[in-house]
């Protein structure tokens, strides 16, 4: 117990893993019993990590530091930390594996145990890269999460899984391979791998090469996160994976990609990441407007949840691009946003995909008349999908637009007013899906989805998606109560990073308007800006 | 002694150049003759031109024993070639009816 | 009392929450009981917040109810202002809101989504108040999106046929587009004056001197007309509010004519030092306003279904009071905003008792002489129908004669177009009266059966058409010799924190009353004209219409504008989005950035094993080559 | 006297290497190791010369002239497609490396002030003396070639044996 | 003549498996042993009885610290590491051909006794700096794999492979004896470390005859850790043995010619100055092009044993580039990269054995669906794909982790960057494995092996695999430890790195 006490997180993130372990040891037949283990499993983890993570002490860091070994001169220390970046990330990740678990409690039939095993493996390296604080670490945790993704794809993954699970494989590998010969590079000149270090060494070497290194670290990054144009292999691998696969790619997996930005690359070059804010916000806009623009025209629920994803995480990148404190604490939020949102998309389209085993939107029609409760749903995911105000879409999206126009940068006016064409075209994709699936007469067709709807979600279902909900209107009306504890981070690394002042709009003649009512006017608590 | 007239006249670099000249003749064996027995043949030429800078560069260094012994050793190399070599090539005609190694490439790719 | 105000916009929340979980088991009498409950109780909550407000010794009462985003330099706190502007307003909401609850009890009886109707309708009439009491901006704008949520599920209420979802998807859409004004306006406000609250931004906009107001506000002012074009149905959005009528008529009335619909003219007001700032969109509002006006009421004429002709005489009407707006006629706007609301609502209710007693039949040309069929409604129709042709002595009057002389001191032109509309107006109404309750019936079958409607549906008439007429008594125009009151009530609101702002000051008393003349009775001789065609039946419309079958055309179709924007717009987007979906994404950045170089790859494996051929020789050969680089290397 | 042997030696080798019918090719080597042997005289070391003379071309060589014809092909199959490729590369190669060697040779100084400095004749190589030195130094050496003397055997037997 | 015990201690772990090997074939000789299995038995205990002494008494050398030697042998503690390894990958070979020889229809002691002499060659090559010994060793260890190659006589193919591994081998090491000839002529002596400094005293170092024949030296080498273009023997004759022996082939043989070059080239050479660079920049070109081709071919493979041929091939390559990098810390990733390489490739083959597929039967058809119906092997098989493909947090990533670490920070970005695009590559077929294995469903062949036969089918080479997995896994947790406790000190003393 003094064990636990004292190694929480080392707890928490390899928990998961004695459980998958025992899980793959357990013989097949118990397919069932293997299930409900896991899942009680990952609730008790879940539990276990908000006791741990909301009772501590308020300002009380929870970390575990422990050296682990050198290897060629370079030590690799065991270091985990929990702070305002990676809190309610850490929570969410917790909270989606067992839920989603009992999401997609009947979706698969053969090798439950072997899923739920993955499924948690899957956990380990999502919690572990969250919460390391070794660039190595990170690393390892990072790739670690391909295996078991992998498998869920490829086994349990659709028609074309092969391809879809190779795809994701190699594409992203093949960004982390080059940012690991980054990552000797710099490790190498600062002896270190502890991120500080890395950013002293980092910020000692030419600038060009400060380059190359922020580029290696943000394609990585990116390839994750998706940021267009290295987006194309999120949408085979949300199509072909199982349900559940699909719910944590997109709930936690790509966060991993902005969480990365957040935590390493920027505060690790800032000079280069200023340099690249430029390019990285244009991605970001494209990502909006582009991913909207073909979702719109997918006849796959699941591939256009998957295209809207694109556009979704473009908002992140553009509002973490935006180097200012709304708009950085705008895309964490919306980080935590899209999880939930697309999460419950994503469960939402499993819960009918195993009704009436198709996904086309063609296919269906008038869903509301045979499955009224998930209609209701559905529609309540949609507007927090769509950034429907009182919903969690709303606020991160208003902040980082806002962030962004408000950005030290030239460009951050007219980049944050197109981006915001991106919010019209996703009620137009979400909306007019809703509307072929759910609305009109029922279709009449015999083979049609619809006609197989024969039972609306039963309570477990409904239990899963009740959390979802609060959550959306939760952190939709009180947002501060995920936001608050990151103000004091992201503030500090904009100031550490020497991210631009914010540029308010100056009024031709503003002349009774002096200095400090305007310091009154625009209060701005633990930031660097305050509005003149 | 100039370098030509070394050769021509049994010095040193006349032996080194019989011997990588055998080398080459032996190599040139394996490459262009189809025939097992041949490439074979053309290995162990190979094997005695190291002999004859062997045992040039022995003698050129007073005789040096250590060169003589080390001849002896490759004989046995030799010998022992012979026999797992002769013994792979009739385990090859027993299946494939030949001794043409262009014949033997099914395995490939 | 004022403490409890934040209970005004919650109470129909908690009513909207208890219908929608709870309503299809508690069973229709607690369904009505909780939806009209909370919004009676919301409104006497607001009448007696109203006149608390006017205690007070500035007319303005705020409420802090903690915070809702706050980061950076943003802070967004849930607060509540209630002034004569928003006060009037939350009256109109919830009273009109709670009489169209009390009518469409009568009116949805035997609908089976009975309790989602109810749910729905509180939760508008939540967002409603929550638009015009919030606080700052982005409060306002919860209201905003989630009006325009509400009206998206209202008119697709109908959601298993195929017409209704598509309307609401369209009032969504389009909305949508103008919310994107709003927001892109929300943005650049925040950016200039770094506060979101909108007491703060017009305290710091009542410091700024005339020029200020060229280049950003002007931006941001536009960008927030946009929005209002698209809550307020004005072109080019306009659009979606025809379609709106797939909802039930309740819906329409309350949603569509009375309330959702003004909430640009709201937003404008709640602005108008800062709109006054900029004057280049002054004059975009005014144009805006009143090529809508006549636009619309153009397509008005020739409409066949009741509840469109009133649809198109809603816009028409919005464009009149963006005209007044434009005009700087704020008050004036605003007051027609107000007694819109009562004969507009009223008008609606009209036509849906109209529409329940044919068994929803909405044609006109198919009804005819219900006059005896239905006195009270025939009588409260025709309390409407005066108003809003402006005769003397209704309250259209008095708003309508405010806005055209305040155009007309803007622009003469102005004035022109805003009595064409008003003739417009005056003819398509009439005709709808005519064919509606006089002449002969049409279609004698549903004639028979034509009843009065339950007394649940008709008293909310009699209600509004008493208001429709006394309504004239807030503001008797200036031009008639009144003193228009509701300017002076409204002046603590609209010129809140002001220093110098311009005022409207329509022209003298002498050309005011001779236009006031003017235009009264040419209204008045359209209406005559539009009674005369119509009285006898369809033949006279119908040889006239013969006369110019071009225009008459082009009105039935409504200017084509929709299958236009389905060629310019939709049909572009889509088109784009498949080519970005199918060319760029698949071919370009996955076959040519992802798989090409996997398929390349591959291609150079099969070259690569071509050289494993299988040969001894061939072996030999590769090993003397790397042994001959090897030398080259060593000797090199 | 070394030219004579140096061309019996190259002669043999590249009549082996030119001639068609396998017998002759043997018989040709069977010329160039005799070549070789004459050689290790002219160096004045009996014992190699012997031993060249018995074990090379007694065992070695017979050996596999005794296969070649009990393998009953004494002719070169002929080629199954011309591999013009293979055979000018190979020519090539071989050429140049024969060219090279001779540069080679003619370009190394450590090889001339070798040359002079050993050019006095050592007295010949005792059978007496090679035996001491293998004894003494590559006792280890000896050994091993002895276990590889077996393995090869053991190898030979487990590749031929008839019956498994 | 007599030996004293340090000399004793030198040659003895040579000397058990010789013992064996010598053994072995007596026991084979009685004609109606095919019906007797206990002689069988009795074979293999033999086998694994020498192999594990000589394990057993090689370990206690490495604990005691002793470096003893025997005249050219010095059983120093890199040779006691690489014997360790051998002895390891003999084992694996031993205990995974147990069934599978007496499957391919051949059960006579030969194989065993070839096996034992490859080993007793493999440590006498690796423990000695004097050419006569290595050439000895080298062929000692060279000739019984090329009979072993070719032992499973029913199949047609066996012989053809052999053949060509034989003849390849044959050029290759005459090259190499010429090269020992041309350093022994200019230095006067056999033992390399010697000649290198004879030669750098004389002023030798850089005379074109010198040069070449170190060329051709590191000829022989490359050829034995076939890297292109010496590398297209391996294909074919991995393909023609039977599984172990491939394993075997592909683990020990490529160790211990690298642990052999490195002892000579930057060990014993090391004196000759300027030979370094020459190296390096030869190796740089030949490894690129190992890198290229071997992951490159590897990729259109239909066979699994090709696939890993050509992956065992790349690998050679990234090893090589721990020569390209040159430091310490480089050739400290080499052999701790060998170590994993051991587990995972003898792992890899023995696999074959343990899904119970013959002869040629070893495609990837073959494979599809067996990774169901043999969960733990198919587990093992995702480890030691994974690994293989240098997946965190396996032990094969740490062995390219240090490489290019090494790599990079001599300032060969460039070839890190070629580097980890080859791995990316090579993760496409080593996933082609687990593919067929997970991701499709059962062939015919599958349901037969699993139906009419138990769980693990080869319950010995299952053990193998296991363990090898187990080693795999644990190697991804205890590098450091590895690579301080053995490799360092492998090198610090054995070879006077580190100083």
């Amino acid at each position: 117990m003094t064990w636990l006490n004292s190694h929480p997180l080392t707890f928490l993130v390899f928990a998961p893993t004695l459980l998958g372990l025992l899980l793959l040891a357990l013989p097949q037949a118990l397919g069932k019993l293997t299930r409900l283990l896991g899942f009680l499993g990952a609730l008790a983890i879940f539990v276990l990590s908000l006791a741990w993570l909301l009772g501590r002490a308020p300002g009380a860091p929870l970390a575990e530091h422990a050296p682990w070994f050198t290897l060629v001169g370079l030590p690799v220390d065991y270091s985990l930390a929990v702070d305002g970046l990676n809190f309610w990330l850490v929570i969410l990740t917790t909270f989606l594996v067992p839920l989603t678990m009992l999401g997609t409690w009947n979706s698969l039939k053969d090798r439950m145990g072997t899923f739920a095993a993955m499924f948690l493996l899957l956990e380990t390296g999502m919690l572990g890269a969250l919460v390391a604080q070794d660039l190595f670490l990170f690393y390892l945790f990072w790739e670690g999460m391909l295996i078991p993704m992998y498998f869920m794809i490829g086994v349990w993954g659709g028609d074309e899984r092969r391809y879809a699970a190779n795809k994701f494989f190699l594409y992203t590998l093949s960004g982390s391979l080059l940012w690991l010969v980054a990552l000797l590079f710099l490790a190498g000149k600062a002896g270190s791998f502890a991120p500080a270090i890395m950013a002293q060494a980092a910020s000692g070497l030419p600038f060009g090469v400060q380059c190359w290194l922020f580029v290696a670290f943000a394609v990585a990054f990116a390839i994750k996160v998706p940021l267009f144009p290295l987006h194309t292999w999120l949408p085979d691998a949300h199509v072909q994976a199982p349900t559940a696969g699909s719910v944590i790619l997109a709930g936690v997996l790509l966060k991993l990609g902005g969480y990365g930005f957040i935590r390493f690359a920027i505060p690790m070059f800032p000079q280069a990441a200023m340099h690249f804010a430029k390019p990285l916000a244009l991605l970001s806009v494209i990502a909006i407007i582009y991913g909207a623009l073909v979702a719109m025209v997918q006849r796959d629920m699941k591939k256009l949840v998957a295209y809207s994803s694109v556009s979704h995480m473009g908002f992140v990148m553009l509002g973490l691009a935006s180097f200012t404190v709304i708009g950085t604490q705008g895309a964490m939020l919306q980080m935590l946003n899209h999880g939930i949102s697309t999460g419950a998309l994503f469960l939402l389209v499993g819960m009918i995909y195993d009704r009436a085993h198709t996904r086309m939107i063609a296919d269906f029609g008038g869903v509301a008349t045979k499955m009224p409760i998930f209609t209701t749903f559905f529609i309540i995911v949609t507007l927090s999908s769509i950034g429907l105000p009182l919903t969690n879409g709303f606020v991160g999206e208003f902040q980082i637009l806002n962030g962004t126009f408000l950005s030290g940068f030239a460009w951050g006016r007219a980049y944050a007013v197109i981006a915001t064409l991106g919010v019209v075209l996703g009620a137009v994709y979400m909306l007019w899906m809703v509307k072929r699936v759910f609305w009109g007469p029922v279709n009449p067709d015999e083979d049609s989805g619809t006609q197989h709807l024969h039972s609306d979600l039963n309570a477990r279902e409904i239990a899963v998606m009740l959390p979802l909900v609060v959550l959306i209107l939760w952190m939709g009306i009180h947002p501060g109560t995920f936001q608050a504890i990151s103000e004091a981070p992201v503030a500090t690394l904009l100031k550490d990073a020497n991210a631009p002042a914010i540029r308010p709009l100056v009024l031709p003649s503003a002349p009774l308007l002096g200095p400090v009512e305007a310091a009154a006017a625009g209060h701005a608590p633990a930031s660097a800006e305050v509005h003149p | 002694m100039t370098g030509m007239d070394a050769i021509l006249h049994g010095g040193l670099q006349g032996y080194l150049v019989v011997a990588l000249l055998l080398f080459a003749i032996g190599l040139a064996s394996v490459l262009l003759r189809r025939t097992l027995l041949l490439q074979f043949m053309g290995v162990e030429l190979m094997l005695n031109a190291a002999n004859v800078a062997l045992l040039a560069f022995a003698r050129s260094r007073g005789g040096d024993l250590q060169g003589t012994v080390f001849y002896l050793f490759i004989i046995a190399v030799a010998a022992c070639e012979a026999a797992v070599g002769l013994a792979l090539i009739i385990g090859l005609y027993r299946h494939r009816d030949t001794t043409d190694s262009d014949r033997a490439a099914s395995l490939k790719q | 009392m004022n403490t409890y105000a934040w209970l005004i916009p919650i109470l129909p929340l908690v009513g909207a929450a208890f219908n929608g979980i709870l309503g299809k088991r508690a069973g229709k009498r607690a369904v009505t009981v909780v939806a009209l409950g909370t919004v009676l109780a919301s409104l006497l909550l607001s009448i007696a917040v109203f006149f608390a407000m006017k205690a007070l010794p500035d007319h303005r009462l705020t409420l802090d109810l903690g915070t809702w985003m706050a980061t950076g330099s943003m802070s967004v706190p849930f607060g509540l202002v209630v002034d004569p502007l928003s006060g009037i307003f939350m009256l109109v909401i919830t009273g009109i809101g709670f009489l169209i609850h009390v009518y469409s009890v009568g009116y949805m009886h035997e609908e089976e989504g009975y309790a989602r109707f109810f749910s729905y309708m509180n939760l508008f009439v939540f967002f409603m108040l929550t638009l015009v009491l919030g606080s700052s901006l982005p409060l306002m704008f919860v209201g905003w999106e989630g009006v325009g949520l509400c009206s998206y599920l209202l008119i697709g209420y109908y959601y298993e046929t195929d017409f209704a979802p598509d309307a609401g998807l369209k009032a969504f859409l389009t909305n949508r587009v103008g919310d994107l004004g709003v927001a892109i306006g929300m943005m650049v406000l925040f950016a200039a004056f770094g506060t979101l609250t909108v007491g703060d931004i017009l305290v710091k906009a009542g410091h700024l001197g005339p020029e200020a107001g060229f280049g950003i506000l002007t931006f941001a002012t536009l960008m927030l007309f946009v929005g209002a074009t698209g809550k307020s149905a004005q072109l080019p959005l306009y659009l979606w509010l025809p379609d709106a009528m797939a909802g039930p008529t309740p819906v329409s009335a309350l949603i569509h004519a009375a309330t959702m619909v003004t909430s640009g003219i709201y937003m404008i007001c709640r602005l108008a030092p800062v709109f006054t700032l900029a004057p280049i969109t002054m004059d975009v509002v005014a144009w805006v306003g009143a090529a809508t006006a006549l636009f619309a009421a153009t397509i008005g004429l020739v409409q066949r279904d009741i509840k469109k002709v009133l649809a198109y005489s809603t816009v028409s009407q919005l464009g009149y009071m963006f005209l007044g707006l434009g005009a700087s006629g704020f008050a004036a706007g605003f007051f027609h905003v107000f007694t819109h609301a009562w004969f507009k609502a009223l008008l609606f209710l009209g036509a849906g008792s109209v529409i329940h007693a044919m068994h929803h039949e909405q044609d006109l040309f198919k009804m005819g002489g219900l006059r005896s069929k239905m006195p009270l409604t025939f009588w409260t129709m025709l309390a409407a129908t005066l108003a809003i042709i402006g005769f003397p002595g209704t309250s259209g009057f008095a708003s309508k004669d405010e806005i055209l002389a305040l155009a007309y001191a803007k622009s003469p032109v102005l004035w022109g177009i805003g009595v064409i509309a008003a003739c417009c107006t005056a003819f398509y109404m009439l005709r709808l009266f005519t064919l509606a309750f006089l002449g002969e019936p049409r279609d004698h079958h549903a004639f028979e059966h034509a009843h009065e409607s339950p007394r649940t549906m008709t008293w909310p008439l009699v209600v509004l058409a008493v208001g429709s007429l006394l309504a004239v008594f807030l503001g008797w125009p200036k031009a008639f010799g009144g003193d228009f009151r509701i300017e002076a009530w409204l002046a603590p609101a609209i010129t809140y924190g002001q220093v110098h702002l311009a005022h409207g000051e329509p022209g003298g008393a002498e050309p005011a009353l001779l236009l006031a003349t003017i235009s009264t009775v040419l209204g008045l001789g359209f209406a005559w004209f539009g009674y005369a065609t119509y009285r006898n039946g369809l033949a006279v419309a119908e040889a006239r219409a013969a006369k110019f079958p071009f225009l008459h055309k082009l009105l039935l179709n409504k200017y084509y504008v929709d299958e236009g924007v389905e060629l310019v717009i939709l049909g572009p987007i889509r088109w784009f989005g498949n080519l970005l979906w199918k060319l760029f994404d698949v071919i370009i950045i996955d076959g040519l950035g992802v798989n090409l170089p996997g398929a390349l790859t591959r291609v150079f494996g099969d070259f690569t094993a071509l050289f494993q051929t299988g040969r001894v020789r061939n072996y030999a050969l590769s090993m003397t080559l790397g042994g001959a680089v090897l030398l080259y290397v060593f000797l090199k | 006297m070394f030219l004579a042997f140096a061309l019996i030696t190259l002669l043999g080798a590249l009549g082996m290497l030119l001639q068609k019918n396998i017998i002759v090719a043997g018989l040709c080597m069977v010329a160039s190791f005799f070549g070789v042997a004459g050689l290790f005289v002219l160096l004045a070391n009996p014992v190699a010369a012997a031993l060249q003379i018995i074990v090379y071309t007694g065992a070695i060589l017979v050996l596999v002239l005794f296969v070649i014809m009990m393998l009953n092909s004494h002719e070169e199959e002929p080629a199954e497609t011309s591999r013009p490729i293979q055979r000018w590369v190979s020519v090539i190669l071989s050429l140049a490396l024969a060219v090279g060697a001779v540069k080679l040779v003619l370009a190394s100084k450590g090889l001339q002030q070798l040359a002079e400095k050993g050019a006095a004749v050592p007295p010949a190589v005792t059978l007496q003396g090679v035996g001491a030195v293998l004894f003494a130094d590559h006792l280890l050496g000896f050994e091993v070639a002895g276990l590889m003397l077996l393995a090869a055997m053991v190898g030979a037997v487990a590749l031929t044996k008839r019956n498994l | 003549m007599t030996i004293t015990p340090t000399q004793w201690a030198a040659i003895l772990p040579l000397l058990f498996p010789a013992l064996g090997a010598c053994l072995i074939p007596l026991m084979s000789l009685d004609r109606d042993q095919a019906t007797a299995k206990w002689i069988r038995g009795a074979m293999y205990l033999t086998a694994l009885l020498a192999v594990a002494a000589g394990f057993w008494y090689l370990t206690d050398l490495w604990k005691t610290g002793a470096q003893p030697s025997f005249h050219q042998l010095h059983m120093d503690r890199l040779a006691q590491f690489s014997g360790i390894f051998i002895l390891v990958a003999a084992a694996m070979t031993i205990l995974q051909g147990w069934d599978h020889f007496h499957q391919e229809g051949w059960v006579k002691g030969e194989t065993l006794s070839l096996l034992l002499f490859s080993v007793t060659g493999m440590m006498l090559f690796t423990a000695t700096s004097n050419f006569v010994t290595l050439f000895l060793g080298l062929e000692l260890f060279s000739l019984p794999l090329y009979a072993l190659v070719a032992t499973v006589r029913p199949r047609p193919e066996t012989a053809e492979g052999g053949m060509k591994y034989f003849l390849t081998g044959a050029v290759a090491s005459s090259c190499f004896l010429m090269g020992g000839v041309l350093l022994y002529g200019f230095s006067g002596t056999f033992d390399l470390k010697a000649a290198a400094t004879v030669l750098q005293a004389q002023g030798l170092g850089a005379d074109p005859l010198v040069l070449a024949g170190a060329a051709l030296l590191l000829f022989g080498f490359l050829f034995k850790v076939s890297a292109a273009p010496f590398h297209q023997w391996t294909p074919d004759a991995y393909e023609a043995s039977p599984h172990p022996v491939a394993g075997f082939m592909s683990v020990a043989t490529k160790g211990v010619a690298f642990i052999a070059l490195l002892r000579i080239f930057p060990g014993s050479l090391s004196g000759v100055r300027g030979l370094e660079a020459h190296v390096q920049s030869a190796l740089a070109i030949l490894a690129v092009l190992t890198l290229v081709v071997g992951n490159l071919t590897a990729l259109v493979q239909t066979n699994v044993k090709r696939m890993l041929a050509y992956s065992s091939i790349s690998h050679a390559g990234y090893l090589l580039l721990a020569f390209v990098a040159g430091t310490p810390a480089a050739f400290s990733g080499l052999l701790f990269y060998l170590v994993i390489y051991l587990a995972m490739n003898m792992g890899a083959f023995g696999l074959l054995t343990a899904f119970g597929l013959q002869g040629s039967h070893t495609t990837f058809e073959d494979l599809r669906g067996l990774g169901w119906k043999r969960p733990a092997m198919g587990f093992c098989a995702a480890v030691f794909m994974l690994s293989l493909a240098g997946i965190p947090p396996l032990g094969g990533f740490y062995g390219k982790y240090m490489i290019f670490k090494e790599l990079v920070g001599t300032g060969h970005v460039g070839l890190a960057i070629l580097g980890v695009l080859a791995s990316l590559v090579s993760v496409y077929y080593y996933l082609h494995v687990l593919v067929a294995l997970f991701l499709q469903a059962p062939s015919a062949e599958a349901e037969r092996l699993a139906s009419d036969r138990p769980a693990v089918h080869a319950p010995l080479a299952g053990a193998t695999v296991l363990v090898a997995a187990a080693i795999v896994l644990a190697g991804g947790f205890t590098q450091a430890f590895l690579v301080q406790g053995f490799a360092q000190r492998a090198l610090q003393e054995g070879l006077g790195l580190f100083r």
